[in-house]
Order: C-alpha cells, then structure tokens, then sequence
C-alpha cells in the first residue's frame, strides 16, 4: 500500500493496528477527481459502493480518479493527494495515465461493476493493514517550493532575497511559494516578474557576500546565533536578520556616512536596494531592478542624511513600532527593520500632522493623548491597500474554491478575492478545457463524432448529435425522421440526467443531503434508461419535482440570487424571472417536458453519424444542449473534417459569473455560480 | 454510584447522538457507526501544519468539548441524577456554551486557512443572531420557576409543561438552540458545500474525533436543555423518570437533526435579519406575555 | 452540597476532560507517527495550495449588530435576578421591567430606523 | 479554607499573566483571547469567593463580548496575525507610570478601606440572586431604570457610528 502509515516495528499496539485497519477498511470516504458529477455521469454508484463523498483532501483516504485526465487536473489531483492525511489511497478508473500521482493500489474499468470491485480490492488491502515499517514520501513537481520575500505590510512587494520594503522600510518576511506557475499565486505582480530575471546576478552577489562572511542570518538580539538560511532564532524567536543591516548603530552610522559621500553625485538609486547608487541609469547588480531617478524627497532624505554625517544637529531616530529603539543615525530598526523616524518636537510634530494626511479625528487624537507620531504612520501604511464597499480599510485574500470544491462542478477553478465573506471580484477557469480534436491532423467524420462526445462526459449525446447534424449538412446528408425522432428523444434523455445531477450538486452545496441523494439516484436510473424503465421511472422523478417545488424555503433562498439582465447572454434554461431561482424552476419544467418527449419514443441510442461517403463541403449545426444553445461550424474534405469552429454555451456564461457575484455574500455567490451550470468540459483552459 | 451513572448515560448519550447524526446525513442506521468510525480516526494521521498558530488549533478541540461537557453538568436526569445542581444552572448552561464560540474562534483562525476563518467569523455573526433568543426564553421559564436551578425548573412544569404554558419561548429556544448546536441548516461555520468544511476543515485524525465528539456532546447538551427547560424534563406518567429524560432528550435530537435534512442552508445576512427584526420582538413579546400570565394563571 | 463542592466537581470534570484527551492523543501516538512531507501541512484549499497567510483585516459585515448586541448582552445581566423574583414582586416587577424594556426596545427601534439591521 | 485561598491566588495568578499575554503576543486575536481568558479567571475568582451569580455571569459574558472586540480587533487593526511581529507595547513609560499608580491606589484602597467584619454565613446562591432581585426592584430601582438609559444611549451612540461608517463608505 503506498500510503500506508508510518509505524514501529514489532509494536506492542499491533493488535489494536489490525483492529484499526479493519474499520478503516469499512470508512471509505473519497475525493473525486475531477468531480462526482462526472463520477454520476459515467454511471458510478459510489454510496453502493460504500464510498461517502469527501468535503475536502483532509476528510478523504481515498483519491478516485475517473480517467483520462488532463495534466492540469492531474497536477492539481497531485497537491490534494499530497494533502491527505495517511492512510491514503488512489483508485484509478478508466483508461488513460496520472503520471504525478503514485501508482494506484485499485484500478479498473469506468463502470458500476468496475467500481464495485476495486472498491472490494481496497477494502481488502487497507483491512490487511494500513501500518508499515518503511513508507516512501510522496512528493511532485507541484509541492516544490522556494522562498521568496515579502512585506508584511505591502504584499504586493515580492522580491527574490531579503531586504527590507520599499514602501515602509520593514524587513521583508520570507514566504514559501511554488515553483511551478501552475498553481496560480495571487502575487504575480511586476514587481515580481521584474525581479525573476536577474536571480542569476543576485545568486552571483550572495556568493560574493558568503565569500566575506560565512554566516549570512544573525539574530538582532544575539549575535552569537548565525545561520545560513532564513529563519527564526532558537532564543527569541525573533526573525533572523541579514548582518550587514543588523550589527548595530556604529556601523550603520559608518555605512551611512561613507554612503553620504557618494551620495552627493549619485542620482539613480535602486528601489529595493537603496544603498545602490549610480550616476547612470541601469539596473541594480543585486536583484536587477531598474534603477530609480532619486526624486525631490530622496534627495532631501539624503540632505538629511549627510547633514547628519557631519555631526551638525544631535536629532534622535527612534522607530515607530519599537519606541525602546533609539539611535543617533537614521537607519533601520534592528528589531523590525522598519526605518526610523526622526523623534520631533512638537512644531515639527504639527508639520507632521498638516503634511496632508487627513485621517479623521486622527490628528485629534494626537493631540490629546500624545500618541507617538509613529503610531499614526500605521495609517499611511493602510494607503494603499483596498477599500471596502462599507468604505473600510480592509486587506483581501484571495481563496481557490476548485477545481475539487464540493458543491461546484469539479475542474471549474473559481479564485474568489474575498473582503471578509463577501466576494470582490472572481477569477474563472477550467484545468480540463476543451482540446482540439483535429489537432494531429484531419480526422474522418465518424472518428470526430466520437471524439467530440468523448470530450465533452457531461454532454456527450448533444454533442455527437452537434457533430453529426453539423456533418450531415456538410455532406447534404440528412437523417430519415424516424432517426431524428430517436435523436430527440435521446438528447431529451440526456437533459434529464443532466438537470438531475445539477440538482444533486445544488443540493450538496445547500445542504439539502435528502434532494442530494434522491437526485443522485434517480440520475442513476435514468441516464442510460430505455422509454420503458423511463416510463416507469416517472412517477418517482415527478414526486421530487413537485416536493422541490412545494419547498418554500428553497426557492426564497435562490430568489435573490443570480438576477440577470434582460440583456446577458443567456441561453441556458430561463423562466420569467432570470433568477437562480427562476433558472431552477425552468430546469425543474424542462424535466417534465422533457419525460414526455420520451414517451412516443421507441428506443433511446446515441446519435451515430448517416453514411456520408467522401462528401465535400462546410457545415453548421446547432443543438440545444442542456446548458444552452451549442454551434460547431465544420469544414469536410473527401470524407474527413478538416477544420471545426465549436461554440459552447459555458463559453459564453462564464463571462456572466463576475457580475453576478460581485459584492454578495460568498454563499449567494457560489449558489450564483451553480444557477449557471457551467460545464468546465465546454470552456477554454 | 451517581457519578458512574451519569458517566454511562453520558456515553450512551453521545452514542446515539453520533448515531442520530449519521442517519441524518446518511440515511441509513447503522448502530456500530460510531465506534468504527472512532477507530478509523484513531488510525489517521492528524496533521499539523507549520506557522499557524499552534497553540488555537491544539486548544480549540478541547475547549469545546470542556465547554459542551460542562453545560451538560447542570442537566437532570431524574430527581439526584445531576452532576451539580448548580443555583444558577440555567444561567451557567449559556456560560459554559458561551465557549463553544470561542473555541470556533480559535479553530478557525489557528490553521491559516481561508475555509477555515471564514468559518469562525460567520459563527460570531451566528452568536449575535441566536443569542438573545437563548437567554431571553430561558428568563422566561426562571419567571415561573421563580428560580435558576434546573431541578426547580423542571419541578415548576409539574402541573403545566412550559411547551404549553409558554409556546412562543420554545418556538424560539429550540430555533435558536440549533443555531447553537450549528446543526443544519445552521452550519453556517462547518458547511460542506460552502467552505468545503470551514473550522473542521484542518482537522484530521484523534484531533478531528476530540472536535467531532464535542460537536455532538454539544448537540445533546442542546436537546437536554431544551427538555429540561420545555418538555417537562424527567416527568412523565408510567416509565421511571430517567427514561422519560432518555426518551425525550433522544426525540428531541432527532427532530433537531432530522428537521435540518429539508431546508437549505441559511445564509449569515437572512439569519441575522430575521433574528433582530422578527426574532428579538417576539422574544421581548413572550417576556411580556409569560409576566401577565403568570400573574394572573399562576399555575 | 455547598457551592465550593459543586464548583469543585466543575474544575474536576474540566481536569478530567483534559487527561482524557490528552490520553487519547497519546494513545494515537503510540499507533503510529504523523509522517512530515511537502505540501500535507499547508492548508487545504480543494486543489491548490494556499500558502499566503489569510490573517489579514477581515471585514466582518455584522458590526452594526454586533453593538446592539453588546447593548442587549449588559441588559440580560439584570434580567436574570429580576426574572427570579418576578412572582413575588408582583406587579412592581412587571411595571418596573416593562419600562426597561421598553427602553431597550426604543433603542431597538432607533437601530432598525437607522438601518443598522443590514450588512454593512 | 486554605484550599480556597489556593484557588483564589492560584486564579488570580492566570488572571494576571493572562492580562500581560494581551501584551507579549503579536497576534490581535490572541492578545483579544487572552484577555477574555484573563476575565475568565476573574470569574472563577468570583466563584471561588462564593459570588456565584457574579462569577457565572462574568464568565458568560466575557467569552462573547471579548470575541466581539477580537473581531473589531481583526477589523481595525493593522497586521491582525501579528506576521510583521510588531510591539504592542506603546509609550512605555507613560503607561507603566500608569499602571504603578493604578496599582497603588487599587492596593491602597484594598488596605486601608473599612471592609467591615467577616462574613462567617454566607447566604447560598439561589438566595444570594433573589436578594440581588429584591435589591434591583427596590432600593436600587432608580439605579437599575437609569441603567436602562445609559444602555440606550449606549446603543444609539452604537447606532450613530455604525450609520456613519456606511455613509462614509457611501462617499467613498
């Protein structure tokens, strides 16, 4: 078993192990990838299977992939595996490779029965044991990190070594990030980008500095702690420091007055690194930055700084956060970096107070209490992050919900940047777009109807039927109307199933586990039914329709969501009111107008392509699919499909998500998202 | 001899929350559940996390589980059958679950996570909804008990259960108790679709079952109280007094979860809304109404 | 009993919860070690790893509630003794408590005039 | 006896270091905890002194009006998390001048005051919250009924500041 758990050999709790693995082996809880809607739609039962569904990696033990898989979805599937707790396990269906992942310990064929006995096989493993003495660590180019530094205050300076910030001064923390760009990081901001380039030159410049000086972090408070990495000191905890900036008054003094010297001429300065200075423009030799114009400040900044040089004023620096420090020179706080301010006297305190900054009742405040002017300054730092809606000062976080989010569909990325709950803005994307299928050449007319159904597993009936009409007009063929009737009937079928699993997946996400269930199953029963067992099946799915319609509650809570205007590109299904809600009623009609389309039908079959021998010629077809309206234009040569522009309705209601979302509660907004069905099969990647 | 009896009634009591629980959300009764599922979390790993705040996540599991066991205390089973009958028992339950709160808090906030914070933040707004709906009906019940002991409390009911003497109160103790209890559609905090687990979300392993057993000593303190301070606690014709505690205590938790099953979950801003501009009135309302009528109906 | 007994079976059961965890989780020890490897102790956002620290300035949108309910919370601070001996005061303690509330109740509706009941 | 006076320091004593914790940490919200626990210990003082309404009642209401301020703490304060590692610690000598007053004056006040004789029967709990009651509807009935007002005002002054903080959001 590859993710077995770690244990000691010969234990004395061995029994209690067995014990243990054995109700393990009877706690399947897994983590679909990409999602169980798509588990749903390749007909897997996974509650008969015994396999509960798991809200996130950590409450998982088993990964099931439904193969094939694309690389992004894989490199994410990677990060959740690596986020599982032991023990842990892959279940692999279907065909098709998941290199980053370890080797599965079940596969099988994408089928019920398939499900069933993988299910059976690691049942059996996990119940012999799920301790080892010797386990391997799981690791992927994914979960590969650097350190990279920022400024607690500013987030958006990023810089590739320590230093301090160039908006207030504070040393700069280090931070882990990825090394891939897969996995987006919300600061891939200029800064950054300008400061990649040069890590050449600035891992030359540390290898100079480690020549002079072995030991690159010391601790502010005890000198005798050294060390060549980053990090915290074994005494005090406090953030080891960079020497050069740390050892102390005198020598900082020093460094300043010779800085001042060449000061005088120097007029480029680079942001980061404000010891560097040329008389040139350039780049800084430490990150690579583009050096700076000193503007009309600096240059009164180094007035002051020289002026000091030469001993003519006694002006105390202290620093804003730590009033204990107390130096003769400006420079940086040894304990935070930060750079000191000049301790004032009271007039030159009032010129502080009427330089511009018009912070309410702040400069009140100050007079009354006396609060250090340095105290205040904390307010010039929250200048330039974001202002709420309510008009407060409040900083961000941008939070990935996907692509294995429960309650939305798996592979939709969806990067909220929340104001506390409430949704700023969104970020869409999908890690397993479309692809195009002619991309190693020219296909033949059959081989790109299955191609294109292949593509897309939450539609793939509508989808054929797109290839095929769209082929068929090329190639002036056309369907006898007993096919067509078949064909009707079927994409009927489908929509159905999917409106059900898209009630399923709404009820997972309001928690209505009753409608979840229910939907679920009958989503079994149906999608791959004859009109018969359809027939048959009738009453029970209308029982859920008008129980879901009779709840009250369920349509006050969608009724204020997802209000779209008249004029947004909406073809999915819509009702009176284009609301959550009123999307949710027509889907709920669209499934009994749908049920009795079938009922004339005599069989039910996926749309298979009419003889089209080598015609030659373009085409255009549309299908309502469940989403919406769907349009592939085609180009045949002799017989194969050279060329094919495809349309799908995700494409265009994914543009509809920022609205929709912006400033709602984060869960009107994800309810919001759901209303739209979107389909990460339909979009680009 | 009292103290092994209430231990095992506790045991049992949480067994068939954890039960009620997972036929709740499963739909299927599965009497062994619990103890398989304990085992499975024994064998899990518990993850830690580097530079979160330790000190909260490692806190926060065992807060609420002292916070929920502790408001247990005060709840009678029969006449002697109470771990302390505290003078200022119904007060001292909102106390020890006052907790519950601050241990949301910190589970939340300790891991670094987004889920999880934005979890412990809704349950806040959650406690400034259900709150007064909490402490308000249960002054009521003192008002006709004349007493903030829980035995005197359920003494008081002898003639009249408060559920029919003071309806409007228990309409909204046993609302404003869920949302307490944050089963659903309450769970705001740990909600699966929304936050993909909120403050549970970072636990895993024996941390995970300290939370999980909590949660549910949590839930039964919830529908103890609310037999305690409505139905009439161990009253009862016929069946020894304990098991009139047991019967109704169980009903109550399984009307509690299985009401959840059919209503979506509630969201934060409709939830304080309703709470103060509907909620709060009628409780003041119910103040009002249980002060004229024990006055005059003094039963 | 006397109320130090009681107070003291209080801290012996918050005692004897904390020995029982604290045995748990030495027992799960004993089973077997958490095993540190990359990206399990960052945490879990479906799919991606997360590692900026989210403990920013959060806006909480329920502030306006949240001052009105301080204001309740000192209120039901009187209510409790005064619900204790409702029945015998009688009358006074209606007439005296239907002013109080009364006042708290303006303030309610002052609240809701200005529209604090409402994410801010 | 001597077990109580045990508790009462021992009580105490967490009081006290939870209230320098508020102080030493970085983080807002552990320092906003660390004073509800501080608060915490200070009804388990009450309890330990047999004021058992008083005690029950702190404990109560500290644990969700210290949560509130953690939340407004989050709210208004820079760096919540406390990464930067900033000082709490501000104008020290002002306010340790501060506190060693305030320290004297509670000591002096705790010495010298006329604590009257010793209370051998303490009344029990139950009694004790009645006579709380009689005391509120009686003699302190004027005391209780401007209570009520100073919460009013309490809450309008609340209202008046949430309502400006939306207006200037409007604004801006």
């Amino acid at each position: 078993m590859i993710g077995a758990r770690e244990t000691t050999e010969g234990g004395f709790f061995s029994p209690l192990q067995n014990i243990i693995s054995r109700a393990t082996a009877q706690r399947l809880s897994c983590l679909v990838v990409p999602g169980p809607e798509l588990a749903l739609a390749s007909g897997l039962d996974l509650p008969a299977a015994g396999l509960a569904l798991a809200a996130g990696p950590r409450q998982a033990n088993v990964l099931l992939l439904v193969l094939p898989l694309s690389e992004k979805l894989l490199t994410a599937a990677s990060i959740a595996y690596a986020q599982m707790p032991r023990p842990r396990m892959v279940l692999a269906l279907g065909e098709g490779t998941f290199s980053p992942l370890p080797e599965a310990d079940a596969t099988g064929p994408l089928t019920s029965e398939g499900l069933m006995e993988a299910t059976k096989k690691l049942r059996q493993i996990m119940a012999e044991g799920i301790f080892a003495t010797k386990i391997d660590d799981y690791d992927a180019p994914a979960l590969q990190t650097r350190i990279e530094y920022t400024c607690p205050m500013h987030p958006e300076v990023v810089s590739d070594e320590p230093g301090s910030c160039p908006k207030c001064g504070m040393f700069l923390v280090p931070k882990e990030t990825s090394t891939t760009s897969d996995t987006p990081s919300p600061h891939d901001h200029a800064t950054m980008a300008a400061s990649r380039p040069a890590a050449s030159v600035s891992s030359a410049e540390f290898a100079h500095t480690a020549d002079d000086n072995v030991a690159k972090y010391v601790c502010p408070m005890h000198p005798e702690v050294t060390s060549d990495a980053p990090g915290n000191c074994p005494k005090c905890g406090m953030n080891l420091v960079k020497p050069d900036e740390s050892e102390g008054h005198g020598h900082h003094t020093h460094s300043h007055s010779a800085h001042a010297d060449s000061e005088k001429t120097a007029k480029y300065v680079c942001p980061m690194h404000p010891e560097v200075t040329s008389n040139e423009p350039g780049s800084c030799p430490k990150c690579g930055m583009f050096l700076e114009e000193v503007t009309k400040a600096g240059g009164e900044e180094q007035h002051d700084h020289s002026s000091h040089a030469s001993g003519k004023e006694a002006a105390k620096y202290t620093c804003p956060m730590h009033p204990e420090v107390i130096s003769d020179s400006p420079g940086q706080c040894p304990k935070c970096g930060m750079n000191l301010e000049q301790q004032t006297t009271d007039d030159e305190h009032d010129g502080h107070q009427s330089s511009g900054h018009d912070h309410g009742g702040n400069a009140l405040l100050d007079g009354l209490i006396g609060l250090e002017p340095g105290f205040m300054s904390m307010i010039e730092m929250t200048d330039g992050t974001p202002r709420s809606s309510n008009g407060l000062q409040m900083e961000w976080i941008t939070a990935p919900f996907g692509p294995f989010f429960p309650g939305l569909p798996g592979g939709l990325t969806l990067e909220l940047e929340l104001d506390g709950d409430t949704v700023v803005e969104a970020k869409t994307g999908s890690l397993t777009g479309l692809q195009d299928p002619l991309k190693n050449g020219p296909l033949a007319a059959a081989d790109y109807v299955a191609a294109l159904g292949v593509q897309m597993p939450l539609a793939t009936i509508a989808y054929r039927l797109l290839a095929c009409r769209a082929i068929e007009v090329a190639g002036n063929t056309f369907a006898t109307p007993e096919i067509k009737a078949i064909r009707m009937a079927t994409l009927a079928r489908e929509r159905i199933a999917s409106h059900l699993s898209w009630l399923s997946q709404l009820g997972r996400q309001l928690g209505l586990k009753a409608v979840e269930r229910e939907a679920a199953t009958l989503h079994l029963l149906v999608h791959a039914a004859d009109p018969a067992t359809i027939q048959a099946l009738e009453p029970r799915v209308k029982k859920l329709l008008s129980k879901l319609r009779r709840t009250w509650f369920l349509s006050r809570r969608l009724a204020t969501v997802g209000a779209l205007p008249a004029s947004a590109a909406w073809d999915g299904p819509t009702s009176h009111d284009n609301t959550a809600a009123g999307r949710f009623t027509a889907r709920l009609d669209e499934i009994a107008t749908s049920l009795n389309e079938i009922k004339g039908a005599s069989s039910l079959s996926a749309p298979t392509l009419a003889d089209i021998g080598t015609a030659t010629g373009e085409g255009h077809a549309e299908v309502q699919t469940p989403r919406g309206l769907a349009s592939l234009h085609i180009k045949l040569e002799s017989g194969k499909v050279v060329s094919a522009t495809l349309k799908t309705p995700s494409m265009r209601h994914i543009k509809l998500v920022n609205p929709l979302i912006e400033q709602r509660e984060l869960a009107d907004a994800l309810v919001a998202v759901a209303s739209l069905d979107l389909s990460p099969w339909e979009l680009n990647t | 001899m009292s103290a092994v009896l209430l231990i095992l009634a506790l045991t049992v009591g949480v067994y068939a929350v954890a039960v009620l629980e997972d036929w709740a959300s499963h739909n299927r009764l599965r009497l062994l559940g619990p103890v398989i599922s304990t085992l499975a979390l024994l064998g899990q790993e518990s993850v830690l996390h580097r530079k979160n705040d330790r000190l909260f996540f490692e806190t926060a599991p065992i807060l609420l589980l002292v916070g929920a066991l502790l408001s247990l205390a005060i709840i009678p089973l029969a006449p002697g059958l109470i771990v302390t009958d505290l003078a200022t028992g119904a007060l001292f339950f909102n106390a020890a679950l006052a907790y519950v709160l601050v241990a949301l808090i910190m589970a939340g906030w300790g891991p670094d996570g987004a889920y999880g914070m934005i979890g412990g933040w809704r349950f806040l707004g959650q406690l400034i909804a259900y709150a007064m709906l909490v402490v308000m009906p249960i002054t009521t019940v003192a008002m006709r008990a004349e007493s903030l002991s829980t035995i005197t409390i359920v003494e008081s009911q002898a003639q009249l259960w408060n559920i029919v003497y003071q309806p409007l109160g228990f309409v909204l103790f046993a609302i404003a108790g869920m949302a307490m209890a944050f089963v659903p559609p309450f769970d705001l905090p740990n909600a699966e679709g929304e936050l993909a687990g909120g403050v549970e979300a970072e636990y895993t392993g024996v941390r995970r079952m300290v939370f999980r057993l909590g949660r549910m000593v949590l839930i039964l303190s919830v529908a103890s109280a609310t037999t305690v301070f409505y139905l009439g606690g161990w009253l009862g014709p016929w069946l020894p007094d304990w098991a009139w505690s047991a019967i109704k205590i169980l009903a109550v938790t399984a009307l509690m979860l299985a009401g959840g099953r059919m209503l979506p979950r509630v969201r934060e801003g409709t939830l304080l809304a309703w709470a103060w501009k509907l909620g709060i009135p009628l409780a003041l309302v119910n103040i009002f109404l249980v002060g004229v009528l024990v006055l005059v109906v003094p039963l | 009993m006397s109320g130090l007994q009681q107070y003291g079976i209080l801290f012996g059961l918050t005692l004897g919860t904390l020995g029982f965890v604290l045995s748990l989780y030495a027992l799960a020890r004993a089973i077997g070690r958490s095993r540190a490897e990359a990206g399990k102790d960052v945490p879990a956002t479906a799919g991606q790893l997360s590692r900026d620290p989210v403990w920013v300035r959060y806006n909480a949108r329920y502030t306006g509630y949240a001052l009105l309910f301080l204001a309740f919370d000192m209120e039901m601070a009187f209510m409790y003794p005064w619900s204790v001996v409702y029945r015998e005061e009688g009358l006074v303690a209606l007439l005296d408590m239907g002013v109080f509330l009364a006042i708290l109740f303006l303030g309610l509706l002052y609240g809701w005039s200005q529209g604090v009941f409402r994410r801010q | 006896m001597s077990l109580q006076v045990f508790f009462l320091l021992a009580f105490g004593g967490a009081a006290v270091w939870f209230g320098i914790v508020v102080f030493l940490t970085h983080s807002m919200v552990r320092s906003a905890l660390a004073l509800l626990f501080s608060q915490t210990a200070i009804g388990a003082m009450f309890l330990v002194m047999q004021a058992e309404f008083l005690g029950v009642l702190q404990i109560m209401m500290m644990a969700t009006e210290m949560s509130i301020m953690a939340i407004f703490m989050v709210m208004f304060m820079m760096d919540p998390g406390g990464l930067g590692e900033m000082d709490m610690k501000h104008q020290r000598k002002t306010s340790l001048a501060a506190g060693l007053v305030a320290f004297f004056g509670a000591l002096a006040v705790a010495v010298f005051a006329d604590w009257g004789p010793l209370a051998t029967d303490i009344p029990d709990a139950g009694e004790q919250v009645r006579l709380l009651g009689f005391e509120l509807l009686g003699r302190s009935m004027l005391i209780f009924e401007s209570a009520g007002l100073t919460i009013l005002t309490a809450m309008i002054a609340a209202t008046a500041l949430a309502v400006q903080a939306r207006e200037r959001g409007a604004k801006a």
